[in-house]
């Protein structure tokens, strides 16, 4: 363990130890519940910027505990790992504000907060993982702790959506188990390294590194939820919002496409997997994901639902840039990564704020609600917009990477991919933009909340500021420190020094 | 020693294993269990054939005796409806023939074991004869059971105790209806009583170098217990004296363990010149507390209907049982 | 043949049949009859063992006579401990029997 | 304190504390009881720095030297045995005292239990203090157990242990009683072909000590039918199906604390065991292969039926209790790979550290010991294993939520949950927290395994 | 791209910064003026008055400031804002019809319940269009031409009538392919140059392999705003139902952004690109004389003058075309093309303005505006004394050797243009009554705003050429201006004789948008509506085409999730036992 190894180490403890205690409080204690959670979060938030400011100028934190002869724990923070920490840091403040007011008066709020920050905790160790070992093992933890969120209900739709999700992860997880176990077997203790470490074991094991890799990718493929392993996803929509914030863009989903990322770049090697043949199968699927999501929130009414299917799509644009050669390309994908993260995440406290204050579910519903809410639907344009890939929102930073980087690895169908995406994701949000603002209200709404005009100052808060990083991220793109920034960090390094 | 098979032995033997079978097979379970006893009885014998009058004596008392009491008891308590079996209780079918193959290739294995054993045998013998000078006892039985494998007593003085804290837990609930006492029983009480304490008392201090000792002792002393039972219904629940001397035996020899380990011997290492005085104090405490538990087992918490007047513990007011339940069985 | 051997085979039969009866009989008395008899089988064998010392030894082994006592008092012990539990089913279930071998007439 | 008085300690505080306990009566039981476990606690991981420094520990009982006399030993296994057994045994103290202490509880565990009629009441409130000595005695029977090297003492700890467990069981009240029986006449038939085993290797060796036995052990039919006979004996006291059948009811019935202990302590005992014989004593017979590989199989099914059973069980007690079933399975596979050449380090690992009670799921010690139990099933090239390994472990993962799942159901309607007294909560928190730190200990407990496993 | 180099110059470009971004940045603070956070809609009745002025930086910049250009490395993708000769050409119009536009609109709008929410949608739609003006990188330039694009939807559905809406939806499609067209364009062109900034890519395109797709995308995604065929189908949907402050910008200042677009990324003057550039000649050659003729059959005056865009556009497609087939012609052609440009948004934004006038309640005010129609239009057709002569002058004298034949057919076209224009000025005066858009009769600031395009119109050419461009130097140039235009006048009165004595009074109309009846026919698989478009169109109906059901997907999905654990325990069998295999 280095001498700044504890740092990694209270990043995963500034969400777990919080939550511990938050299981133990009483419903009813809500200021040292709110307290605890805000405080681990921003405590989280300053250590993560400490990384950030450090590991900017080369300094790697490492900590590593060896769990059997050879197989080791290792939390390591390098560049690759702080995008994504820094992301499920940042909205996992932003969330817990958002679950603050939205779960104000629901039962079980102990069990929910603390659920959560556990799975905020899981997510940390995943960016964090310095092998695949940890990886898998925080992986297996977030699949647990993520369960008890999705059925945070108890309806009959919850369970049943509870029991898809364990029906997909569950075996992924075994498969994985023993992906990883070959592995083990396969090379010794190895940490992730830039550029891969596997290409010396090439000579007899070719044909099973092809299948570890496709073992891989089908395990964590389905958190990532490529189809068809993505079922499971839609259906947790049923969720309460800051739970689908959670899965979409804080941890689950962002979780499996991270260690999709690990594995090619830093397991295998970019390269190494090009040669083995690997990544075209991987970059099809991902277009196929990417066309199927598209196409199938296309034809959702529940609101929530379609912000899934777009998800299944959305994710799916970051296996894509990783699975296609070259620099440009990752870049698209890393960035992407923290791109879709903030604007999904806007797009689902706006689908919150509509359920709550108004009872909307459904986009059919949503006629005229831009003159009800003005500053949720705005926040909500915005996250659109960038899904779609309108500059100068966010998601166009990244999809202008990937198709570069599409071109520039010679793969003209993946530009086709992200065009004829781009136009499916205009054709499932802008009829929605449009009955929001342009549209009068078909009636009275569901189920009015009486209080004010736009949803409650908790829950405005965290959506306006989501969609204002989204924009910021996009108009600000170059700017050191930013996401893109950060991305060009990373890439200097996988292809230069690996 | 005998060492030569007599008929004796022969008619020994298949006695024996007659009673055994019918102890088993009696479709009446009444007529089965007194078979048991007097299996138990006759087991007795063959120990003492095969040289091991220690063991005579615990199975006399507690094998035949004491379990053939609780059995009856038991019998008696589960009534007519309870204590009915089937015609046939071991009769043969598909599945128990199956058992039965099974149980005779297990002998068969046994057997074949037993034939290719030597006649002749070593055993431990000859280390624990050379050691009984050390053991403080020259009983080698005892010296066995209280000094060189003393920790396997200590253990079974806790089986014990755990029996009755087992039946302590079962009887918690309203006792069972049972018939009341027997006043002739009284009378006989009064002449035996005084004499199971007299010998038990001798087969404490005689185990020391012969046949006898604290089980042995227990065991009359809880025969005497038993009858003073019968005639005056006790209840022997967890009340503080009860438990007291339920736990003395196991307390003494944990703490003589202790002692004996801190002052530097080690776990139950009792010096040579005091081993005696030791594994006496052993013993009469774990006799007082053997005799105590096998009453306890017999007795249990329960209480005639007649006679509440015993105090109880005032913790196990609860327990204290209901008028008994006319639809009973008898 | 020998004492030892004449003991030690009845001690056999006696496991034998012990064996067969907890197994195979259904009234939890029987099993534990069947149990205690198995015990006093082992017994048997084990004393039947120690007398093989003779010739040897000036008496026979201590220590499996010392074990023999221990089995007596732990089968005992155990033997109250299922009898207790035996009324006690007896008395709410209303039958001697294991759920398992309750017919759908008899007790 | 030396590594022999650290020995002697462990074996002595819970043993001490029965005694305390019980003399201390209903209301001072819990001090007794809670005051053992930290103090058991403590000891063992004195026992446990003492091996881990000075190899394996011996007590000579009585200064007699084997084969006449008792030697208790503490190798790296036994100690690690010791260890978690005092910590899972102090997180069930306290669970216990605050679930034996509401008067006339009912037990908020058992979700499909219909309001307690008087039929189906546990043992009333005078008498559930007696659970502490008597589970202060099963853990003294424990640790006395893992330290015995002599083959008759275990016999007798087997039995101190087995009715206690039956004991324990029965303080559920008269319902339980049928199950408390089944499991009695079960351990007690164990024992006698236990015994009977060990009566064969005393014949035919002259002695009980297990490393005497090993120096001495000569391959013959007197042997082989020994290990068949304690192999079974001990199969039918670990539950390993098929010959589990007794398990469900008794623990599935008993009070919560004490399905806690029995499934998570008791019938590991009877695994240890089967270890010790396998690993140290019958392992060295020529072709003794085939039997870990025949436990092993069996293991593989109790992995499936169990797991398959548990998902049916409509009760969460009953479903805890086959998912035991199904852990015993992986101890069995472990115990198979650690028997094969090489693989013993990582098996014996895996093998103790699944004896945490958990289905193998991050981060606990149960997920670790799952990993290496795969690692090396692929290292041995054992593909089976590892396919029921996994199968097993996504059944398991499948009843545990499952499991969570019915909890959630419930909540919406019913806030009083909420009120469920904090100490269950605590103590179940804090076994998570040593599952956890069980993975976190990985390497330090492998090393001590180690102690004494190459002798 | 992100270094401490890049954070010294940031400090050191701020004023730079400030100057050029200033145009686009004040119509956006306006936008968050409009924001209800700063106080009720009520309140703000006065400070709305102000809104037309946010075009004035612009204007200012255009007039004022010097050429040059700051890097800002910090935004989007490391941007350059800046003002070349074009761009200032581009700008002052664009500046001076927004500023023109929005004083009209103060006076349309003032009693509309849904001012609000248009003046928003304006000051966006402005600030993209003064951003992408000033905007000299690639990926600057898409931002605010997306921006532009996304929020003048806002504009065109304003009425919320469901014509409105038809039109904003066929817009919107065309937009967001637009935008992906540009976005594959300009990724490529990235790659190709290495560099977002214009002046880097042309040069770099002219030998890159990706030349041609650049240059293909480049053309369809502009192309949609330009109006070029036939992606112009938006145009006559759009702008009759936009308010007419809207309409005149969207016709007269957006749709040139989309020619702004092509100078800026076609690879003009590094090299030729023969084929595209004479197919775009042809096709700018086609749109200029079928648009003409089909703006002529229109029955409402705005949707002939979205015809006559869509033919005046072809003109400048012409001048892009040559550009991009003979390199050496191109500053002259591309010089030309913004000339075209600056007359055209004046004269076209003048006559939409003067839509909404028609209903002028007095005979003076009814001839002040028939005046101020008529030179606008005269203009547009290309007579002598107006802007329209030099422009198109200028476009003729860029036309290289070779492309004689080409000169013939715009001056055909030009007739085409009197065509239109008298069929407008016809349409205009006879909707009077009727046609009238706004809901009131006119005021003084739709005057105000009318006068001063009217104004630039006529006056404001100096600004960017010369004055003794404005009519013929020769006695022969003088009647090669003149023929077009009596050609058209004959042609109108042909017509208007043939209606009448042929048709019996019955009149041939192009349905706006014409082609896209038919293609949206032929998606739905049902025979396109008998009835004019804009009468049968039900856009719920609509909606529910673009978003099917498609049974089967649906199907398959709700099998995959069904069976999802099969799915996977398949697919993990399957691996398992070649990992098996394998090992063994």
């Amino acid at each position: 363990m280095t001498a700044q190894g504890w740092v990694p180490l209270a990043v995963v403890a500034s969400s777990l130890l919080p939550g511990l205690v938050i299981f133990l409080l009483p419903e009813d204690r809500r200021g040292l519940r709110a307290t605890l959670n805000l405080a681990g979060a921003f405590a989280k938030l300053g250590l993560v910027g400490l990384m950030l400011w450090n590991v900017g100028r080369f300094q790697e934190y490492e900590a590593r505990m060896t769990v059997l002869p050879g197989l080791d724990l290792v939390l390591r923070a390098d560049e690759l790992s702080l995008l994504f920490m820094t992301l499920s840091a940042l909205l996992w403040l932003l969330t817990t504000v958002y679950a603050i007011g939205y779960l104000e008066d629901s039962p079980h709020r102990s069990r929910f907060f603390g659920f959560f920050s556990l799975c905020v905790s899981a997510t940390a160790g995943i960016a964090l993982a310095g092998n695949l070992f940890t990886l898998f093992v925080f992986y297996e933890i977030l699949t647990l702790v993520t369960y008890p969120l999705v059925i945070h209900r108890g309806t009959p739709a919850a369970l049943a959506a509870g029991r898809t999700y364990l029906l997909y992860t569950l075996p992924a997880g075994a498969l994985l188990l023993l992906a990883v176990a070959a592995s083990q077997v396969l090379t010794g203790p190895q940490d992730f390294v830039g550029g891969g470490y596997l290409k010396p074991f090439v000579g007899e094991h070719a044909t099973t590194l092809v299948l570890l890799f496709a073992a891989l990718v089908t395990g964590f493929g389905v958190k990532a939820a490529l189809v068809p392993l993505h079922g499971w996803l839609p259906l947790a929509m049923v969720a309460p919002a800051p739970v689908s914030a959670l899965l979409h863009a804080v941890a689950v989903v962002k979780a499996g496409a991270f260690a999709i990322v690990r594995v090619v770049y830093e397991m295998f090697g970019v390269e190494f997997a090009a040669t083995l043949g690997v990544l075209t199968p991987l970059a099809v699927l991902a277009a196929v994901t990417i066309v199927y999501g598209s196409l199938r929130a296309l034809m959702q009414d529940e609101l929530k639902k379609r912000l899934a299917y777009s998800t299944v799509s959305q994710v799916s644009y970051i296996v894509l840039g990783t699975a296609l050669l070259g620099p440009v390309a990752t870049i698209g994908a890393l960035v992407h990564l923290v791109h879709q993260g903030l604007m999904k995440i806007t797009l689902f406290f706006s689908a919150g704020n509509y359920a709550e204050t108004l009872g909307v579910h459904h986009v059919s519903e949503m006629d005229g609600i831009g003159r009800r809410m003005p500053w949720t639907t705005a926040a909500f344009t915005v996250g659109a917009l960038g899904m779609i890939g309108v500059p100068p929102v966010a998601g166009f930073v990244s999809k202008f990477y990937l198709g570069a980087g599409a071109a520039l690895a010679g793969q003209w169908w993946a530009i086709g991919v992200l065009a004829v995406s781009s136009l499916l994701n205009a054709m499932y949000f802008l009829p929605v933009l449009h009955r929001a603002w342009f549209r009068p209200p078909n009636g009275p709404w569901p189920h009015e909340d009486g209080r004010g005009r736009d949803a409650k100052p908790m829950l405005l808060l965290p959506v306006l500021l989501t969609a204002l990083f989204s924009l910021g991220v996009g108009v600000l793109a170059a700017m050191p420190w930013s996401p893109l920034d950060w991305a060009y960090l990373i890439i200097r390094r996988e292809y230069s020094g690996g | 020693m005998a060492a030569e098979v007599q008929v004796f032995d022969a008619v020994l033997v298949v006695l024996l294993l007659w009673l055994g079978w019918r102890a088993l097979a009696s479709a009446d379970l009444f007529k089965a269990v007194v078979q048991f006893i007097v299996f138990g009885l006759l087991l007795s014998l063959a120990w003492v054939r095969l040289g091991a009058p220690d063991v005579a004596l615990a199975e006399a008392a507690i094998g035949a005796g004491l379990a053939g009491a609780l059995l009856l008891d038991t019998l008696a308590r589960l009534g007519r409806s309870g204590a009915a079996d089937e015609a046939r209780p071991l009769g043969l079918t598909p599945a128990r023939t199956g058992i039965a193959l099974a149980a005779l290739g297990l002998a068969a294995l046994l057997v074949a074991s037993a034939l290719a054993l030597p006649e002749r045998w070593p055993g431990l013998a000859e280390p624990a004869l050379q050691q009984l000078r050390a053991s403080g006892v020259s009983n080698p039985v005892t010296a066995t059971l209280l000094n060189y494998r003393a920790w396997d007593t200590l253990l079974e003085v806790g089986v014990l105790m755990l029996a009755v804290l087992g039946v302590w837990i079962l009887e918690a609930e309203p006792a069972l209806p049972r018939p009341a006492p027997d006043p002739m029983l009284g009378l006989l009480l009064r002449v035996l009583l005084p004499l199971t304490v007299i010998v038990a008392g001798y087969l404490l201090w005689v185990g020391a170098h012969a046949p006898g000792g604290a089980f042995q002792g227990a065991a009359l002393l809880a025969a005497g217990g038993v009858l003073w039972h019968l005639a005056r219904p006790l209840s022997l629940g967890p009340s503080p004296v009860v438990r007291a001397v339920v736990v003395l035996g196991f307390a003494v020899f944990l703490a003589v363990g202790v002692a004996t380990a801190v002052l530097g011997g080690g776990l139950l290492t009792f010096p040579p010149e005091h081993a005696g005085a030791i594994i006496l104090v052993i013993e009469a405490a774990a006799m007082l507390s053997i005799a105590l538990i096998m009453v306890a087992l017999f007795v249990g918490r329960e209480r005639a209907p007649s006679d509440a007047g015993i105090p109880d513990s005032a913790a196990d007011a609860s327990a204290v049982p209901g008028a008994p339940n006319p639809g009973a069985a008898p | 043949m020998s004492l030892a051997l004449l003991y030690g085979l009845a001690g056999i039969a006696l496991v034998a049949m012990g064996l067969y009866a907890a197994l195979a009989a259904r009234h939890v008395l029987r099993r534990l009859l069947g149990l205690n008899v198995l015990g006093s089988g082992v017994f048997m064998m084990l004393v039947a063992l120690a007398s093989r010392t003779t010739g040897i030894a000036t008496r026979p082994d201590p220590v499996p006579h010392a074990m023999v006592l221990t089995g007596i008092v732990v089968a005992v012990s155990a033997t109250a401990l299922g009898l207790a539990l035996l009324r006690r089913m007896h008395a709410h279930d209303g039958s001697p029997r294991l759920p398992e071998d309750r017919d759908a007439g008899s007790p | 304190m030396t590594g022999s008085a650290a020995l002697v300690t462990v074996l002595v505080v819970p043993l001490a504390g029965a005694v305390a306990a019980l003399l201390a009566g209903r209301r001072g039981a819990v001090a007794a009881g809670l005051l053992t476990s930290a103090l058991g606690v403590a000891a063992a991981f004195v026992l446990a720095g003492a091996v881990l420094a000075g190899g394996m520990q011996r007590v000579a009982v009585g200064g007699w030297a084997v084969p006449l006399g008792i030697e208790l030993r503490a190798d790296g296994l036994a100690a690690a045995m010791l260890l978690m057994t005092a910590v899972i045994g102090a997180g069930i103290a306290v669970y216990a005292w605050r679930y034996f202490g509401a008067a006339g509880h009912h037990d908020p565990h058992d979700l499909a239990a219909g309001p307690p009629g008087p039929a189906g009441k546990a043992a009333p409130a005078s008498t559930q203090w007696l659970f502490w000595p008597v589970w202060l005695l099963a853990w003294g029977a424990l640790n006395a157990l893992y330290l015995s090297g002599d083959l008759f003492n275990l016999y007798v700890t087997l039995e101190l242990l087995g009715l206690a467990a039956v004991a324990l069981v029965a303080l559920a009240g008269a319902g339980a009683a049928a199950a408390a029986l089944r499991y009695l006449l079960l351990t007690l038939l164990g024992s006698m072909l236990y015994i009977l085993g060990v009566e064969l290797l005393y014949a035919a060796h002259q002695t009980m000590d297990l490393l005497q036995l090993r120096e001495r052990l000569q391959p013959g039919l007197s042997v082989w039918l020994a290990a068949a006979l304690m192999t079974t004996g001990l199969l039918v006291k670990t539950a390993i199906f098929p010959l589990h059948f007794w398990l469900p009811p008794a623990h599935g019935s008993a009070p919560a604390p004490v399905s806690a202990a029995l499934s998570a302590l008791v019938v590991k005992a009877g695994f240890y065991l089967l270890a010790r014989l396998w690993l140290d004593l019958f392992g060295a017979l020529p072709g003794a292969g085939v039997v870990p590989a025949l436990l092993g199989a069996l293991g593989a099914c109790a992995v499936l039926w169990g797991g398959v059973q548990a998902l049916r069980q409509t009760r969460l007690k009953a479903m805890i209790a086959y998912s035991t079933v199904a852990q015993l399975g992986y101890l069995m596979i472990a115990l198979l790979l650690a028997s094969g050449a090489g693989g013993a380090a990582a098996g014996a690992a895996g093998g103790a550290m699944h004896a945490g009670r958990d289905p193998g799921l991050p981060p606990t010690g149960g997920f670790v010991g799952k990993f290496a139990l795969v690692e090396a099933a692929v290292r041995a090239g054992a593909w089976w294993a590892v396919a029921v390994v996994l199968a097993g472990s996504l059944l398991a993962a499948a009843f545990l939520f499952h499991a969570l799942s019915r909890a959630f159901a419930d909540a919406p309607a019913d806030k009083t949950s909420a009120e469920v007294p904090a100490a269950p909560q605590l103590a179940a928190l804090a076994l998570a927290l040593v599952a956890v730190a069980l993975a976190a200990a990985g390497e330090p407990l492998r090393r001590l395994l180690t102690v004494g496993a190459a002798t | 791209m992100a270094d401490a180099a890049a954070s010294g110059a940031f400090v050191a470009a701020a004023s730079g910064a400030l100057t050029w971004l200033a145009p686009a940045l004040v119509p956006l603070a306006a936008l968050l003026l409009l924001l209800p956070v700063f106080g009720p809609a009520r309140r703000m009745q006065r400070l709305r008055l102000l809104l037309p002025l946010a075009a004035l930086p612009a204007l200012g910049v255009a007039l004022f400031a010097a050429p040059g250009a700051v890097d800002l490395p910090w935004m989007f993708l490391g941007a350059r804002f800046g003002l070349d000769g074009t761009g200032r050409i581009f700008l002052l119009f664009t500046a001076a019809l927004w500023l023109a536009g929005g004083v009209h609109a103060l006076g349309y709008l003032h009693d509309d319940p849904r001012r609000n929410s248009f003046w928003l949608f304006w000051c966006a739609a402005m600030a993209g269009n003064f951003g992408l003006v000033l905007a000299q990188d690639a990926a600057s330039f898409y931002v605010f031409f997306a921006l532009m694009s996304f929020a003048s939807y806002g504009l065109v559905v304003h009425s919320r009538t469901p014509e409105a809406l038809h039109a904003g939806r066929v817009y919107l499609a065309l937009v967001v392919l637009g935008e992906l067209a540009l976005f594959a364009a300009i990724a490529l062109a990235w790659q190709a140059a290495g560099s977002l900034n214009f002046t880097d890519i042309g040069p770099a395109l002219a030998a890159s392999p990706w030349r041609d797709a650049v240059i293909g995308l480049t053309l369809v995604g502009f192309g949609i705003k330009v109006g070029a065929l036939p992606l112009h189908v938006w145009l006559p949907l759009a702008h009759p139902v936009a308010p007419t402050p809207a309409s005149a910008v969207l016709s007269g200042a957006m749709i040139k952004a989309g020619l702004l677009g092509w100078l800026r990324l076609l690879p003009l003057g590094a090299a030729g690109a023969p084929g595209w550039g004479e197919a775009l000649v042809a096709l700018g050659l086609v749109a200029a004389f079928a648009a003409a003729l089909a703006g002529a059959t229109q029955r409402q005056a705005k949707a002939a003058l979205a015809y006559s865009s869509i033919s005046q556009m072809g003109f400048v497609t012409v001048a892009v075309g040559i550009a991009l087939a003979v390199p050496a012609a191109a500053p002259a052609a591309v010089a030309a093309a913004a000339l075209y440009a600056f007359h055209h948004a004046f004269a076209k934004a003048a006559l939409f303005l003067g839509v909404s006038l028609a209903g002028a309640p007095t005979a003076r005010a009814r001839a002040l505006w028939m005046i101020g129609v008529a030179l606008p239009a005269l203009a547009l057709a290309g007579a002598p004394l107006t802007s329209g002569y030099a422009a198109k002058a200028a476009l003729k004298a860029a036309l290289p050797a070779g492309f004689e034949g080409v000169a013939a057919a715009l001056a055909l076209a030009a007739a085409g243009t009197s065509l239109v224009m008298l069929r407008a000025v016809w349409l205009l005066r006879h909707d009077a009554g009727a046609g009238a858009h706004a809901s009131h009769a006119p005021n003084g600031a739709m005057w105000a705003g009318w006068a001063l395009l009217v104004g630039c119109c006529l006056l404001g050419w100096p600004a960017v050429g010369r004055l003794a461009d404005l009519w013929p130097a020769t006695a022969g140039a003088w009647l090669g201006a003149v023929w077009p235009l009596l050609l058209g006048a004959a042609l109108a009165a042909l017509a208007v004789a043939w209606r009448r004595r042929w048709a019996g009074g019955r009149e041939f109309t192009v349905p706006p948008g014409d082609l896209l009846g038919p293609l949206l026919a032929l998606a739905r698989g049902r025979p396109a509506p008998a009835a004019p478009a804009h009468a049968a169109h039900r856009p719920d109906e609509e909606a529910q085409a673009v978003v099917p059901s498609w049974p089967a997907l649906g199907r398959a999905e709700a099998a995959l999730s069904a069976r999802g654990g099969l799915t996977l325990a398949a697919i993990a069998v399957a691996l398992a036992g070649l990992l098996i295999a394998l090992a063994n």
